[in-house]
């Protein structure tokens, strides 16, 4: 029997400021199938009001950057972070 | 190699001992510090936070690309995360090469690399406030 | 500042205690070690012969050239004389600057004129004889 | 009474290659007043046929580098050493 996903399951990330400002770091999220990760932050961004515009941010999937326009599938990590500051 | 977050103190000579070997004559060792000031601002401490499991493979990515420029080179970097003192040390990345200008080089670019790629942030408690750095800019905390 | 020649091993981090302080935010630190090879031939220990009482000033020198040219930086460097097996630690050269491409800069400038003008001097125990290093030139030792 | 001196008295001391060509590591040494580095290194070539030609020689006075023409004062701790090679 064939089976169609109405939803596919991620897990959303966020870091540093954009953790303080989406009041989160973890959270369980449900997409259309086929959602770009630019679909899952402004989601997001309809959830959390306070998270800035995507300029300034950047998104991981899967533990490695990806482009804005990579197509989720159910399962995957994503992560929202602001530009990095480590070293000194 | 070693590619380390850690939230204890970071033992420089430990990452040495990593990278020498026999055929290395030369060892470059970057350790940065958490200097008392900012923005003309002095600072009182810090605290890095980092995306570990994200972190530790974007520094092996690191060391593999210095090892694609410099073929001779051995690698090794950590990081600390947490909160951190004046005069403690955040990040070190120590290089060995058979000379020493590659050694150098090796080692500047990999600090370079760091933090243009490796998912940690710093926020700085200032005089002047609580921020956290992005980048070049300097914003605000909330929490 | 502190400018060392000894017979002992050197300690890197001692030396980077002496340069770090709560204004510098980064710290490089050149190693020097007895590398297996040279000139195409296995090497199986050096011995490194000092002119103390002008080493130590030379390298004094070198440190003020440095605090010339880096006004914020500090400096301190070590040099190992006798007998060095492989993988030991010949010289030490750490300095600290409030930023980083700024150490890197100076703590390579540090080595290279040491190299130029710091009298100590190589003899080369290698499997096709026992050498002295004379600045590029390599030449039998008698001794 | 006025006293005219006949020799000065300086302290040769050689390094690495050159201490072993010349056999000794320390000497001491009389030289008429007046003399140049330069005298001072072609008297002891003329004692120790085997060291070099000053060509690849340096001169120290005094722990620091100098001028073979530079002249030699009573009581100087003069140095002749090869091109150093410390580091690595």
């Amino acid at each position: 029997m064939a089976f169609m996903a109405v939803a596919i399951a991620v897990r959303v990330r966020f870091f540093a400021r954009l953790r303080e400002l989406a009041g989160n770091e973890t959270e369980a999220l449900q997409v259309p199938p086929g959602s770009r990760l630019e679909d899952v932050y402004e989601t997001l961004r309809g959830k959390h009001a306070a998270l800035p515009l995507r300029e300034s941010v950047r998104a991981a999937l899967n533990q490695e950057f990806a482009d804005w326009s990579t197509v989720v599938q159910d399962g995957d990590e994503v992560a929202f972070v602001p530009p990095v500051s480590g070293g000194l | 190699m070693r590619y380390d977050v850690t939230t204890g103190p970071i033992d420089a000579r430990e990452l040495e001992a990593v990278v020498t070997h026999p055929g290395a004559g030369a060892i470059c060792t970057f350790s940065g510090t958490v200097r008392d000031n900012a923005r003309g601002q002095s600072v009182t401490h810090l605290d890095y936070e980092a995306y570990a499991e994200m972190a530790v493979p974007q520094m092996r990515k690191i060391g593999d690309e210095i090892k694609q420029r410099w073929p001779a080179a051995r690698v090794a970097m950590a990081h600390r995360t947490g909160k951190l003192e004046i005069g403690e040390v955040s990040v070190v990345v120590s290089v060995s090469c058979p000379h020493r200008h590659e050694a150098f080089e090796a080692c500047r670019w990999g600090i370079d690399r760091l933090k243009e790629s490796v998912p940690i942030w710093k926020k700085e408690h200032a005089a002047d406030g609580t921020f956290w750095i992005e980048g070049e800019e300097t914003k605000p905390a909330i929490g």
